[in-house]
């Protein structure tokens, strides 16, 4: 897919990022939002606030006690019928790990925004995966946006594809580097999201007319296969997800259709791939550009969807690559970073096996500057297997000089 | 019912779990008791506590009579029955089984 | 691509400043983006924004490091924050003051231009609220925005009477500069 | 008792109701929590949605697929049986402005929206989801069960577990007389949320714990009911007390049946010769250390007698 897309039309509004996605979400018209605030999440339940005040959204606004309880309130909505939605970041992330698992084996449909930040200790307010990577394995559908027009777009397409598989969303976009950026955007109507995304339709509902139990607990004879079905509608949302981005680019015009809405990428036949999620994707594709005019053959590979995996299409990707690097804002101590460890796992069955370099970088908002970029390029374009463990991973914006541990990156 | 018997061999787990209401009484607790409650129908007076009292719904009004009988597929043998009953008309008997 | 970072004090409004920038530039008809240097700074500490304008869409979220324009909002700063850091040659350094801009004793080849936006914003605010006049200052020091768009994203943000000596702040502040 | 009535079984001749709260159910012999659900499914009916904590009602009435619920009912996790209902409450809200229609043959106006936990589980645990919904004024009725301890774990220590009794982590012993705290007072801290309604009740008196209920869901806005709920297990009782339990927990005073309304206390069950509350303690076997050392055992009763003539003279609770 092209970098530069066409000059912004008229329609574009210069908006901030949680201001934008606000909208967006007011354009879903939820029957419930329920807010609590964080940083830099706020200014999502702030705008959504501002539009319930002003008679713009005809929601139920709950200004909840917690993020546990923005997450328990939307559980108890959304089991009664409802579309709901909240937004939260960080450690209001983890607040809400217990009910989200819930909400995705009791197969509720709700949308979230997250705001991604590192998570404490220390304590730190600024942007990188970590709270997402951390809900990784509950059973919701995560997408990561490279910018503000994403942002609004995933979370649009979010509630699209949760309300048919049932499962819930969390729609990321980093914290500050989008959620503070003002950009242009598309702001989409009520009347072009009626088009795209009909009423919720649940099949079982709180209502007392047709009583239901919801929330049994399941006896070992029952519990796996209720869990199974999770694994089993993360795996259908990807044919749904094909469905839901080319249904949006009939209805809005544009086009996430790239190996089926699962990856993004630019210049992705390149002999050196990196791969990122989110922002850090642009600054990425700036140095590309300059790469390549060295003459250095160099792209970019973005999954769109981090959950489900895009696995068939990472093999696709990435299969004959001379060498891929691998740069990602999240850690898991004692072994190497998740996305990393995802990507080797998926390539291990595929034909061809590129050595694979990763980079953690950009952790807590730390800038990942051009500069930057390029000697990772460098270093990938040096990768070849076998590597020892120690070689697979590296900072190359750890400050050596500040550890007690002398460190060995 | 033996508790034995899997009563849902030919169960299809529905999207998120979701259960049909009124549908525990498949599951007959009577085989829990070890005392069983008994009553002197000449000395019951109708009046009800027991089925008041009663946390299994087992005391019960007997069709067709004045007096109060025990549904014993679900009676636990707590006899809390026999504690609240105003005139002792019910015994706890231990049961043979 | 340009590339802008302004210096201010927190409640000065720089981020505002910014987003004045990148809206009246889109209404101009390029891409732009503007965001604030995070951080949890207070009321009154010194702070960073920036702001891009391109012809393609903006991709690159780093900070600006080299800018090739700068806007200080407070002469106070200059003290403490070294303003023209990384700024280029060929650039431009707007200062906010009533002094002249060789009194200024910058360390740059940049071009340094100062107006009195405090005293704009008196005049036609009331109130020290000097961003509307400081836009105004960018749009006639550096041609790069026009006076239709400025009063077009003016209008949408602030409206009413509000709007209106804000307008004629940003009107001021460009003639004078562009004199 | 004749012989020959012995052997007559009623189970194919007994009348079953359309019961809400169903048998079946997996609760212990004897389970006060078990009877409590039973008073509120009657006095509720069917137009109600409940939610439900983690603890032993929900353990026992929903093993998948089976369900002891007529009603609509949802169980989420221990700590959160407040808020579910506030976004239940909340869609409702949506949907009765949205689509009046949207139910088919009740009156959004007479839907019951009713929580309900046990002693952990609102108190301790869920303490901040009740407070938040009690706070927001959801149309919520929350109904603490209280059989004083973490039942569903193994008898823990609660924060309305009373003082001296011996539980798995409050074990009398040689330095200890069990629990060292007195029972946190449930129904004035939703009072001070600004709750309008606001209730105790008891097992033992299921006609004036059903007119709580009643009374509760005839207001809008949140409600609080504290019901008495003895577990035989858990106390280490013959089954068959649960009631005498219940009954002999009010008539001491340990236990007072009072209502409030907008803050102030509007009614008291008042006790006539207000009986000691030894008498409660020593049908109990987590109590039963109290009896077996004379000197610290004595000075503990005192103590728990002291607190309650202190609730008791506050209440006026003596006729």
């Amino acid at each position: 897919m092209a970098k530069a897309e066409p000059n912004p039309s008229d329609e574009q509004e210069v908006m901030k990022g949680t201001s934008a996605v606000a909208k967006g979400v007011m354009a879903a018209d939820p029957d419930v939002v329920s807010a609590y605030p964080i940083t830099p999440q706020t200014g999502v339940v702030e705008k959504l606030s501002e539009l319930v005040a002003d008679g713009k959204l005809d929601s139920e606004f709950i200004k909840v006690d917690s993020e546990f309880n923005a997450a328990s309130t939307c559980i108890g909505a959304s089991a009664a019928g409802a579309r709901a939605f909240s937004a939260t970041s960080s450690q209001g992330l983890k607040l809400m790990s217990e009910p989200l698992f819930t909400a995705a084996g009791m197969r509720l449909p709700i949308v979230m925004a997250v705001a991604n930040r590192s998570l404490s200790a220390p304590l730190s307010i600024w942007a990188d995966h970590t709270d997402a990577f951390a809900e990784r394995d509950g059973g919701m559908l995560q997408f990561h946006a490279e910018d503000v027009q994403e942002a609004i777009d995933h979370v649009l397409m979010g509630f699209r594809v949760a309300e048919q598989v049932n499962l819930p969303v969390l729609s990321n976009f980093d914290g500050f580097i989008l959620t503070h950026v003002q950009e242009p955007a598309n702001i989409p109507t009520e009347a072009e999201v009626n088009e795209f995304l009909p009423p919720r339709d649940p099949e079982y509902t709180l209502d007392p007319s047709d009583p239901k139990t919801m929330g049994a607990y399941a006896r070992p004879e029952h519990w796996t296969e209720a869990r199974y079905e999770i694994q089993a509608a993360m795996m259908e949302s990807k044919d749904v997800w094909a469905k839901t981005v080319e249904e949006f680019k009939e209805v809005f015009g544009r086009d996430y259709t790239e190996y089926n809405g699962m990856l993004d990428t630019y210049h992705g036949d390149a002999d050196y791939l990196l791969v990122a999620l989110g922002s850090i994707a642009g600054t990425i594709r700036g140095v590309i550009d300059e790469y390549r005019e060295q003459g250095v053959d160099v792209g970019l590979v973005r999954p769109r969807v981090h959950r489900p995996f895009p696995t068939e299409e990472i093999r696709d990707a990435l299969g004959d690559a001379e060498a891929v690097g691998v740069l990602t804002k999240e850690m898991s101590p004692g072994y190497e970073s998740a996305l990393a460890g995802e990507i080797k796992g998926t390539l291990y069955h595929a034909e061809y096996q590129p050595p694979i370099k990763s980079f953690v970088v950009g952790m807590a908002g730390r800038d990942v500057t051009a500069e930057g970029i390029g000697a990772m390029i460098e270093e990938t374009m040096e990768a070849s297997a076998p590597m020892t463990f120690d070689e697979q991973e590296s900072w190359p914006q750890l400050r050596e000089e500040l550890l007690e541990t002398g460190g060995d990156q | 019912m033996s508790q034995t018997d899997d009563p849902y061999k030919n169960l299809t787990i529905t999207t998120g779990a979701v259960a049909e209401p009124n549908t525990s009484r498949t599951n007959k607790t009577g085989s829990w008791r070890q005392f069983k409650p008994v009553i002197d129908v000449d000395a019951c007076i109708g009046c009800g506590q027991c089925d008041t009292y009663c946390p299994d719904q087992a005391a019960k009004p007997v069709e067709g009579e004045d007096f109060y009988g025990f549904d014993l597929d679900y009676c636990k043998g707590c006899g809390i029955c026999a504690e609240v009953c105003p005139t002792d008309a019910i015994e706890m008997i231990r049961e043979e089984k | 691509m340009e590339e802008i970072r302004i210096h201010g004090r927190g409640g000065q409004g720089s981020v505002t400043l910014a987003q004045l920038l990148a809206q009246a530039a889109h209404e101009e008809g390029t891409w732009a983006q503007a965001f604030p240097a995070f951080g949890v700074e207070r009321r009154g500490a010194p702070v960073e924004a920036f702001a891009r304008f391109d012809e393609e869409k903006i991709t690159d979220r780093s900070q600006v490091d080299e800018p090739d324009f700068v806007i200080v909002q407070d002469t106070s700063l200059l003290e403490y924050v070294d303003v023209t850091d990384g700024l280029n040659e060929d650039g431009l350094v707007l200062v906010n003051t009533d002094a002249d801009p060789g009194d200024l004793d910058l360390e740059t080849e940049a071009e340094v231009v100062t107006v009195d936006a405090t005293e704009i914003a008196l005049e036609h605010l009331g109130r020290p609220i000097m961003n509307t006049a400081l836009l105004g200052a960018f749009a006639g020091a550096t041609g790069l925005l026009g006076q239709d768009s400025m009063e077009a994203v003016i209008t949408r943000k602030f409206g009413g009477e509000i709007g209106e000596q804000n307008v004629a702040a940003t009107n001021d502040a460009f003639t004078e500069v562009s004199a | 008792m004749s012989s020959d009535l012995q052997d007559q079984d009623y189970t194919d001749e007994v009348e079953h109701g359309e019961e809400l709260w169903n048998p079946g159910h997996r609760a212990c012999a004897g389970c006060g929590p078990a009877l409590a659900m039973k008073y509120i499914t009657e006095a509720a009916g069917e137009n109600t949605i409940v939610t439900n904590a983690t603890g032993c009602m929900e353990v026992v009435s929903t093993p998948y697929p089976e369900s002891s619920w007529g009603t609509s009912y949802i169980h989420n996790i221990f700590e959160n049986a407040a808020s579910v209902a506030a976004g239940v409450e909340a869609a409702y809200q949506s949907f009765d402005r949205r689509d009046p229609d949207h139910l088919d043959v009740q009156d959004e106006d007479d839907l019951n929206i009713i929580a309900i936990g046990g002693d952990g589980a609102t108190a301790d645990i869920g303490f901040r989801a009740l407070s938040g919904m009690m706070e927001r004024g959801h149309d919520v009725l929350y109904i603490m069960y209280d059989n004083e301890a973490y039942m569903n774990t193994g008898v823990q220590r609660s924060s309305q577990t009373p003082f001296g009794a011996s539980t798995t982590t409050s074990p009398a012993g040689q330095e200890s007389i069990g629990n060292d705290t007195n029972k946190k007072d449930m129904a004035s801290i939703a009072a001070a949320h600004g709750v309008e309604y606001v209730a105790t009740a008891s097992i033992s008196n299921p006609h004036d714990f059903k007119q709580k209920v009643e009374e509760a869901l005839s207001r809008d806005g949140p409600k609080f009911l504290h019901v008495y709920a003895p577990c035989p297990v858990g106390w280490s009782y013959e089954s068959s007390k649960t009631v005498e339990m219940a009954e002999l927990a009010v008539e001491t005073g340990l236990f007072p049946v009072f209502e409030m309304e907008d803050g102030e206390i509007t009614s008291v069950n008042k006790i006539r010769d207000r009986k000691p509350v030894r008498e409660w303690l020593e049908n109990q076997g987590r109590f039963k250390h109290l009896f077996k050392d004379e000197e610290k055992g004595e000075e503990a009763i005192e103590e728990l007698q002291e607190w309650i003539d202190g609730r008791a003279e506050d209440l006026e609770l003596d006729a």
